[in-house]
């Protein structure tokens, strides 16, 4: 049979203010009819574009040399799609091939109705009448999981949730029947529980509609959940090629080694952890704590008279001195909400929650100010957490600044570049301004921020979640260092778990709002109670092909169990 | 970079209730507080004006200075009660308002009710045809311009819809009266008919002072055409004004929407590039754009007052200029009264269009 | 929702199809044009306002107009002179020093058939003074007393002073137009729309539409019996533009009849030279001048070097200096004339008073004489002068014409000229409180007669208040006002103004002419174009 | 992209002149955009200089009525001793336009800097403390944001200057009034800005350590919302002038012999138009929309490319590096509308779902 897709020898350049900038560099690959292809790669590695390429949909400041061959899915015809007609591409995509995104809310055109996006694209392709179209949106949608189809096909976007959403997108690129789909990065802006049930469609996809699947993802999880093949590529360029089980028990290439060594699994930390305990003084536990929860709630008030949203409701807590916690939920358990409220930045509106001895319901700014140069917070956005149009070293100096340890960032300057090797920076970065740095140079400034005052509580709030794989794996390495060398508290912020095993002495897990389970690492991965750490627990994909199938066994039973 | 970046799976913190609280709240509620706020909108500007213009002096003053020894005018300034503490006269003069009472021109003794409904109609029709020459020329240039974004037929778009804004509308006006009325010769001069139309229109009982309405009843077609024709400038001078500004905010918008993925998600789908621009953009787009149209309602009654300077259109701002001028100030707040509530009006109504456009609200 | 917006964009090209229908049919009616105007119709237009229909509540130019065509008079001055005779009177004379009797017409009707008698008269004035209104022109009734109707046509006025030779005058001027009382509050101001749907109108027309400012229509009226006689065109429709070059182009196309009142010099200026128009100059009553604060002017009383003479120097020299024919003819394209005197050209007493004592004596500028003024009074030169002038109350031409003075006096290199301008109500009282030194001022007459260009400026209680007081010239003043002998007051007045010439208080500068534009088939329209300055439609005919 | 661009490649910091506002638009720019950029560029820069040394360049004063030969006459046709004819009030038509661009630069500059000032001092405290004070400033600000600004334009004018109308009086009352005008305009973008950059993670970074309320406004959220200023000013510029036109025009203006004013002349010169006196106002006119248009070229450019939505890309990734991106609705006769200022009352937005996860 023939390849629904051959990629030869494929070079995309951009055109930037800096001159040509090649984003692919000389990609050749094929996908054969019902295979998942994997495109593994950090951000800029080209994986998208290569993607994009395959439905013409580059802008128009790309260029696109070699040959992207695109058979339909009866093998009837073959175009090579970047040199067909416009209206010819046109008609195949859709029919030959149709795309999966990553964000499912703004995939959907918020101001029609799902079944008319849907009926649109089938009336693009042939004469199809408003009714057989609708008929056929009907069935899809009830193919790809959505309930009630028939009543459903008339909502708007908003009125589905993310994974129905992307349910909609995926049905939307399986209505014609296309030989292959490009699936871009589809479980990354969905929670971890939700990305498994999205995984296993795109797997019947596979099965049922015998689709083949280009998946661009950088999660090796997802990929040795779904994937056949897999390609790494690394600067626009392919570096290794292999059967999935194959890569993940034999990678070949440096890079490729470098990646799957960088993904945290589960458990890991637990043995980091214990060791830790084991090495604290008796009288510990009997010191006072540095934060402790105690019932607490908050709530946003509503607009105009309607009843506020409460974002936490009765989570009780403590962190003692040098311990780390770790915070795990998903989309709205209130995490953030809780680190916010440690850091004085949202109010507290019942229980009772304090930071080193202080009261922060019924907070006052004065009063607590003092208490703020014990505490240091780092932002889970580096790109928005430095303010643009002052220099890194002006940034890390502010707290000096403020509290007066300096008397302006200039003075500052020699602990500033202490604080900038501490957290393995050079000291020339200092003159930089942010946007000159990558996320992960941020990430570590904004760390060094964090310490300029050596304080005893560190909030960090999903510090590595926008880096890229192996630099989150640095930065979270050098969290871990800096931690043993400084022992300050630590609440850190994670959706992910196995981000948090890394670091966390305990973990709590959240979940809309309320504290569903506590306890150390061993206790909370290795034994959890409750069914909700049991699902995300199991939903979380692992980077072990024959491992995940397991899992994969085990989360159905958990579903049908709940 | 939108490829990879590991979204953050989190809305933060804050921002939670906000996105929460928008749709389930019901439209109707949301329209009850839209409209709950026309209220300290008209409040505002009518206090405003009401400072504005009595610190600037007294209505006798200037109907009568020339004329008068001081010492009558101290006297007539007296028996009309302008003597007393401003602060007083605004209450009293709140209280009138309030009670919906506008009181009665001092400069020519008519109630003020009358003024706004006989030049209020004039205006009204006026931004009516102008509003339709800026929806018929900017709506669907517009989307031409978004069409071929950056293209020849955009370069020229753009610059028109400058010219349009550029032009100050007594210019263009002249211009267009000097071509169409006295080189052409096809088009009346000014005014909004001839005297024999207006006699017509005269006869009816109950004219209701828009004349295109008025010009039907008569079925005279003689009569409608005149009225039609004199329409036609004054309506064409304001509307590129507004035109000019409807080109752009619908070409900024749609090329917006453009970008976005769900157009890219129709595209691949097959679905074709002027489909795109007409429908997966475009509606969209209208949410803000009418919002905006809303706002523009300020800059067409502003455009009103050049034009119907121009064009001898005696509608509502022609006539505040010359009550500001004779300081006649109660006949100016009633006109600001209603221009308040005009434009409070009708930027609840386009909220409630946007509304109605927006499924996200509707249910 | 997909409907509604496949229908919305019917209706938008439905609107688009109906605007080129208007097109079409607006190239049809265009054609063929001037549909209005059949032989026994005129139509007038004009740029004038009317404020209130209500005699008692308008005392301006525009309101004016409208009451001059449609309500009776005691007295009004016939076609050509600005003198007054009885109008819908038989006779109208003093009785008694301080009794004034007229004696009605018989039989007189209101339009609306109510009976036309002495009560009416009576209750008109008596209105005007319980009206008082602000805007009214009660005060013009300064020296009236009471009225009294012994019979139905016999009105008897009671006077404060005795043997005003002014209150002929003031019978015909706005303060004098006589109403229905049984149409008419008597104490308060009658809506317009009231006193045309009533029909209460007896003058040489009466109203028949009244689109406020816009479009007004007159039929003539047949029961009228005065002075003027009847109308000679039937119907009078007046259309009211509020910018002059949309009525020049009007004019010019034929669309209207008549342009009365006011075009731009320019746009006369341009329709002088096209024969499809005429246009008809007559006398103006309407004068500008510069006005002089005896305080604060240069060397005035109240400045640190006081000193009269130097004060007069500097008077005199800016009369010698300026250039009226200049003024005239650039700024005003003839449509003012120069005005060397208080009084102006075509009134009973005028004389050029200033043009002997100033300039070349021939009218024109003569910078040398005005330095050896000022050298002769010992000022030292440049001069610095603060005039002040208004935009917004006496024409557009204004700030040219103000413009070019300080030009004319800066060229003379005696002169530094400060020229400021302020918009009319802050004007009309910075000036009286002595913050102007040098200003502009002008004025419309309220009846036609030389003591209304000279009481009001030089005798008691001036409205200037520039601190300019002659006893002599006040006791001329009050004398001419009682003087009955025709030749005996022309003489006063004479002499008035040339003893304030001398004193020059204000410097006459022009004179407004009144101009009309009419088709080149109108005639009658020299007739009415009188020193009375009330343009009557009944004068006009077509055909 | 971010690690593709920058740490890949050590970039030493570009030049400064490369970083001006202008400039690095300039630079920034490609195709049509930089075309449209250059014209209006260009007719700015012409119109700036000729403001500058229209005493050198004028033949004769603005106020001048008399030349070696006496009057200059009124209403005199073009001639080689008045290339553009004189005027009705006998002035010299080009002496007048070119003296007509300083009046104009002069009063946008002190309107613009004038609101800019009130506008972003309060926009700054409204939008950064929030609560009632805030609330009743936008209800005020919408209010008179509402309102037809050539209308407000006229009674502050009358209130300011008294009537008068001299170089000084007139001037600053077109100003003031055109202040009081642009004022909400500005406290919409910079409270807009300042409750945008409130929520950005510098900002809560500063307030976590404990900065006070007035090192956060001013160090931090000043500066980055003043960012897209120099657009507005462009934009609002060209609606002073046309502002100041329009007063002129319906008999507000400023007294000739003080100053030359375009729409003063215009206003003059209208009725000359019926009589085949052209030049008197095609000259003011021509230079009125000439202006206008050069500056909103320049504005709309500017607005273009700092929205990475209209911007011509050359890289794709290059939109998400770029530092600010006000998303804003901007309709051409200079009000700002910043979707998402009406966020605090009305309609959810479109894109408000997308702005969120794209960062």
């Amino acid at each position: 049979m023939t390849d629904v897709v051959r990629i030869d020898n494929l070079n995309v350049t951009f055109a930037t203010d800096g001159g040509a900038v090649k984003a692919v560099d000389g990609v050749s690959l094929r996908v054969a009819p019902g295979e998942v292809l994997a495109i593994v790669g950090e951000s800029g590695s080209g994986k998208t574009v290569t993607a994009k390429t395959i439905l013409g949909l580059l802008p128009e400041t790309a260029i696109a040399r070699g040959a992207v061959i695109l058979s339909s899915k009866d093998g009837s015809n073959s175009n090579d799609v970047l040199a067909v007609s416009k209206q010819k591409l046109r008609q195949l995509r859709g029919t030959d091939v149709s795309m999966v995104f990553q964000e499912p809310s703004t995939a959907l055109n918020p101001v029609f109705t799902v079944g008319w996006q849907i009926a649109e694209g089938i009336r693009s392709h042939g004469e199809f009448t408003r009714k057989q179209a609708r008929a056929k949106a009907i069935e899809i949608l009830g193919r790809v999981g959505i309930p009630d189809p028939e009543s459903r096909v008339d909502y708007y976007p908003h009125q589905f949730s993310g994974g129905q959403k992307q349910r909609v997108v995926i049905a939307m690129a399986l209505v014609l029947d296309p030989g292959l789909i490009v699936a871009d990065e589809p479980t990354t802006a969905l929670d971890v529980t939700v990305q498994a049930e999205i995984l296993d469609l795109l797997r019947r996809c596979r099965d049922e509609f015998g689709t083949a699947i280009v998946l661009i993802t950088h999660n090796m999880g997802v990929v040795a959940d779904l994937a056949d093949r897999v390609v790494v590529m690394y600067e626009g360029k392919i570096v290794e090629e292999a059967l999935a089980q194959e890569l993940f028990s034999n990678p070949q290439h440096d890079y490729t080694k470098r990646l799957l060594g960088s993904v945290p699994h589960v458990g890991h930390g637990t043995t980091r952890a214990s060791a830790r305990l084991a090495a604290r003084e008796p009288d510990w536990v009997d010191q006072a704590p540095v934060v402790v929860a105690d019932h607490l709630e908050i709530q946003y008030p509503g607009r105009l008279g309607k009843p506020g949203f409460t974002a936490v409701d009765g989570v009780s807590f403590v962190i003692r001195s040098g311990e780390v916690l770790g915070l795990v939920g998903e989309s709205g358990s209130g995490k953030t909400t809780i680190g916010r409220a440690m850091g004085g930045l949202t109010r507290v509106t019942g229980g009772s929650l304090t930071v080193h001895g202080h009261e922060m319901n019924g907070f006052k700014e004065r009063a607590f100010k003092k208490v703020r140069s014990d505490i240091g917070f780092v932002f889970q956005d580096p790109a928005s957490s430095f303010n643009p149009l002052l220099t890194i070293a002006e940034c890390v100096a502010e707290p000096l600044v403020v509290h007066g340890r300096a008397a302006n960032p200039r003075a500052a300057r020699k602990r500033v570049n202490e604080l900038l090797e501490a957290v393995q920076l050079p000291r020339t970065f200092g003159d930089r301004y942010p946007h000159e740095l990558s996320g992960g140079q941020r990430q570590r400034a904004s760390l060094a921020r964090a310490l300029a005052l050596e304080p005893s509580l560190l909030i960090a709030d999903e510090p590595t979640s926008a880096l890229d794989v192996s630099v989150q794996a640095k930065v979270l390495e050098l969290f871990a260092e800096i931690q043993a060398e400084f022992g300050f508290a630590a609440l850190f912020i994670s959706h992910d778990l196995a981000v948090v095993d890394i670091l966390a002495d305990r973990i709590a897990v959240l979940y809309k709002g309320k504290l569903v389970e506590e306890g150390t690492g061993a206790e909370v991965l290795g034994a959890p109670k409750d069914p909700y750490t049991q699902r995300l627990l199991a939903s979380l994909p692992v980077p072990d092909p024959a491992a995940q199938a397991l899992r994969r066994g085990e989360l159905l039973l958990l579903r049908a169990a709940g | 970079m939108t490829t990879v970046a590991v979204k953050p799976s989190v809305p933060v913190g804050g921002r939670v209730s906000k996105k929460k609280t928008s749709p389930g709240g019901g439209i109707g509620r949301y329209l009850l507080i839209r409209f709950l706020l026309i209220f300290p909108t008209i409040f505002i500007l009518v206090s405003m004006v009401f400072w504005l213009m009595r610190t600037t002096g007294d209505p006798i003053t200037a109907a009568l200075g020339g004329k008068l020894p001081p010492e009558q005018l101290a006297e007539r300034i007296q028996a009309a009660g302008y003597d007393r503490p401003i602060i007083v006269q605004y209450f009293e003069y709140l209280g009138q308002v309030f009670t919906g009472n506008f009181g009665t021109t001092i400069s020519t003794n008519r109630p003020v009710s009358e003024v706004l409904l006989t030049y209020g109609s004039a205006t009204a029709e006026l931004v009516f045809y102008a509003l339709i020459v800026a929806f018929v020329i900017g709506i669907p240039l517009g989307m031409v311009a978004a069409y071929w974004r950056d293209k020849a037929p955009d370069a020229f778009l753009r610059v028109f819809a400058i010219l349009c804004y550029a032009t100050p509308v007594f210019f263009a006006g002249l211009l267009l009266k000097l071509v169409f009325a006295v080189w052409l010769n096809v088009l009346p001069v000014a005014g909004r008919s001839t005297t024999g139309s207006e006699l017509q229109l005269q006869l009816l009982p109950n004219p209701t002072g828009i004349y295109t309405i008025d010009a039907l009843r008569t079925g005279d077609p003689a009569v409608l055409g005149d009225v039609l024709a004199h329409a036609v400038l004054p309506g064409v001078a304001l509307g590129l004004l507004t035109a000019g500004v409807f080109l752009r905010l619908v070409r900024t918008n749609v090329i917006g929407t453009l970008g976005t993925d769900y157009v890219d998600a129709a595209r691949s789908r097959g679905v074709n590039e002027f489909r795109l621009v007409s429908k997966h953009a475009y509606r969209p787009a209208l949410i803000p754009i009418i919002t905006v149209i809303g706002l523009q309602i300020a800059l067409l009654l502003g455009g009103a007052v050049l034009t119907e300077t121009t064009f001898e259109w005696q509608g509502l701002g022609f006539m505040l200029i010359e009550f500001i001028k004779a300081r006649d100030f109660v006949a100016v707040q009633g006109i600001v009264a209603l221009l308040a509530v005009i434009v409070a009006l009708s930027n609840f109504i386009v909220d409630i269009i946007a509304a109605l456009i927006d499924p996200r609200v509707r249910y | 929702m997909t409907s509604a917006f496949t229908n919305g964009k019917r209706a938008l090209a439905a609107t688009a199809g109906l605007a080129a229908a208007a097109l079409f049919l607006a190239g049809c009616s265009a054609g063929g044009s001037t549909t209005s105007t059949s032989g026994s119709t005129i139509t007038v237009g004009t740029t004038d306002k009317i404020t209130v229909l209500d005699p008692a509540g308008s005392y301006d130019a525009g309101s004016f107009a409208v009451q001059t065509q449609v309500f009776p008079f005691l007295m009004n001055s016939p076609y050509g002179t600005s003198d007054v005779e009885p109008d819908i009177a038989t006779k109208a004379e003093f009785t008694s020093p301080t009794e004034y009797t007229v004696t009605l017409k018989p039989d007189l009707k209101w339009a609306n058939g109510n009976a036309l008698t002495s009560s009416d008269v009576k209750f008109s004035f008596d209105r005007q003074l319980a009206i008082n209104d602000a805007s009214g022109p009660a005060v013009l009734l300064y020296n009236f007393d009471s009225v009294a109707t012994p019979d139905d046509t016999t009105v008897v006025f009671t006077l404060k002073a005795a043997n005003d030779q002014v209150f002929p005058q003031i019978l015909s001027s706005p303060a004098g137009a006589i109403v229905d009382e049984e149409t008419f509050s008597a104490d308060a101001l009658t809506p317009d729309d009231d006193i045309v749907k009533a029909k209460a109108f007896a003058g040489q027309y009466e109203l028949t539409t009244y689109n406020f400012n816009s479009l007004l229509a007159y039929k003539a009226y047949e029961g009228y019996q005065g002075l003027l006689g009847p109308a000679k065109t039937e119907n009078i429709n007046v259309k009211y533009f509020t910018d002059a070059s949309n009525m020049k182009l009007d004019i010019q196309e034929g669309n209207i009849d008549v342009a009365w009142r006011s075009l731009s010099a320019t746009d006369v200026d341009d329709l002088r030279g096209n024969d499809k128009v005429k246009v008809v100059d007559g006398p103006g009553g309407e004068i500008r001048y510069i006005t002089f604060n005896f305080n604060t002017q240069p060397f005035g009383a109240t400045t640190a070097e006081a000193d009269p003479a130097k004060a007069l120097a500097v008077r005199t020299a800016v009369a010698d200096v300026v250039d009226r024919e200049e003024l005239a003819d650039q700024v005003y394209k003839g449509s003012y004339s120069t005005l060397y005197s208080y009084v102006p050209d075509g009134l009973t007493g005028a004389n050029e008073s200033l043009k002997g004592l100033y300039g070349d004596g021939e009218g024109g500028p003569d910078v040398d004489k005005a330095k050896a003024a000022l050298d002769a009074a010992g000022v030292t030169t440049p001069v610095v002068l603060n005039l002040q002038y208004n935009t917004d109350h006496y024409g557009p031409g204004s700030s040219d014409e103000y413009a070019l003075i300080k030009n004319q006096l800066e060229s003379s290199d005696l002169f530094t000229v400060n020229l400021q301008s302020t918009e009319y109500v802050q004007y009309s009282k910075d000036r009286v409180l002595d913050l102007y030194p040098i200003f502009q001022l002008g004025w419309f007459p309220d009846y036609s007669d030389a003591d209304n260009y000279l009481n009001p400026f030089f005798g008691q209680d001036s409205f200037l208040k520039i601190h300019y007081e002659n006893q002599e010239v006040i006791d001329l003043i009050t004398e001419q006002a009682v003087t009955g002998d025709a030749a005996a007051r022309t003489a006063l007045i004479e002499e008035i103004q040339d003893k304030v010439a001398a004193d020059l208080p204000t410097i006459p500068l022009l004179q407004g002419s009144q101009i009309a534009i009419t088709g080149t088939s109108v005639t009658g329209t020299e007739d009415t174009l009188d020193a009375s300055f009330k343009f009557r439609y009944g004068a006009l005919s077509k055909g | 992209m971010t690690t593709l661009t920058t740490e890949a490649t050590n970039v030493p910091k570009a030049p400064l002149w490369t970083r001006l506002p202008v400039v690095h638009q300039l630079r920034q720019s490609i195709g049509l955009q930089r075309g449209m950029l250059v014209v209006g560029l260009i007719i700015t820069g012409v119109f700036i200089l000729t403001a500058i040394f229209a005493p050198l360049l004028a033949p004769y004063g603005y106020s001048q009525l008399r030349g070696d030969n006496g009057l200059f006459g009124a209403q005199q046709a073009p001639s080689g001793e008045h290339l553009l004819g004189t005027t009705v009030g006998g002035y010299d038509v080009l002496s007048r336009v070119i003296w007509g661009s300083q009046t104009a630069i002069t009063v946008m500059v002190v309107a613009v800097l004038l609101s800019i000032f009130a506008g972003v001092a309060l926009g700054l405290v409204s939008g950064y403390f929030g609560g009632w004070l805030d609330r009743v400033l936008v209800v005020i600000c919408d209010a008179v944001y509402a309102f037809p600004a050539l209308l407000l334009a006229i009674v502050m004018g009358i209130v300011i200057s008294g009537g008068r109308s001299d170089l000084f009086g007139g001037i600053l009352a077109a100003a003031i009034s055109i202040t009081v005008v642009f004022i909400p305009q500005y406290f919409r973008v910079i409270r807009a800005e300042t409750v945008r950059i409130k929520a950005e993670a510098y900002v809560e970074s500063a307030r976590v350590l404990g900065a006070s309320n007035g090192r956060i406004m001013f160090r931090h959220v000043l500066r980055n919302a003043t960012r897209t200023l120099p657009l507005i000013f462009t934009l609002n510029a060209s609606e002073a002038l046309l502002t100041l036109a329009g007063l002129g025009f319906i008999g507000f203006g400023i007294e000739p012999s003080s100053a030359a004013e375009w729409g003063y002349d215009l206003n003059k010169s209208l009725s000359d138009v019926s009589s085949g006196i052209w030049w008197t106002s095609l000259f003011p006119g021509l230079a009125i929309v000439l202006v206008v248009l050069g500056i909103t070229l320049v504005g709309e450019s500017l607005n273009d490319l700092a929205d990475p939505r209209l911007r011509s890309r050359r890289a794709p990734g290059k939109t998400a590096v770029a530092p600010i991106t006000p998303a804003e609705i901007r309709d051409p006769a200079g009000r700002i509308d910043p979707s998402g200022i009406y966020g605090s009352l009305s309609t959810p937005r479109v894109r408000s779902d997308g702005l969120e996860s794209t960062s």
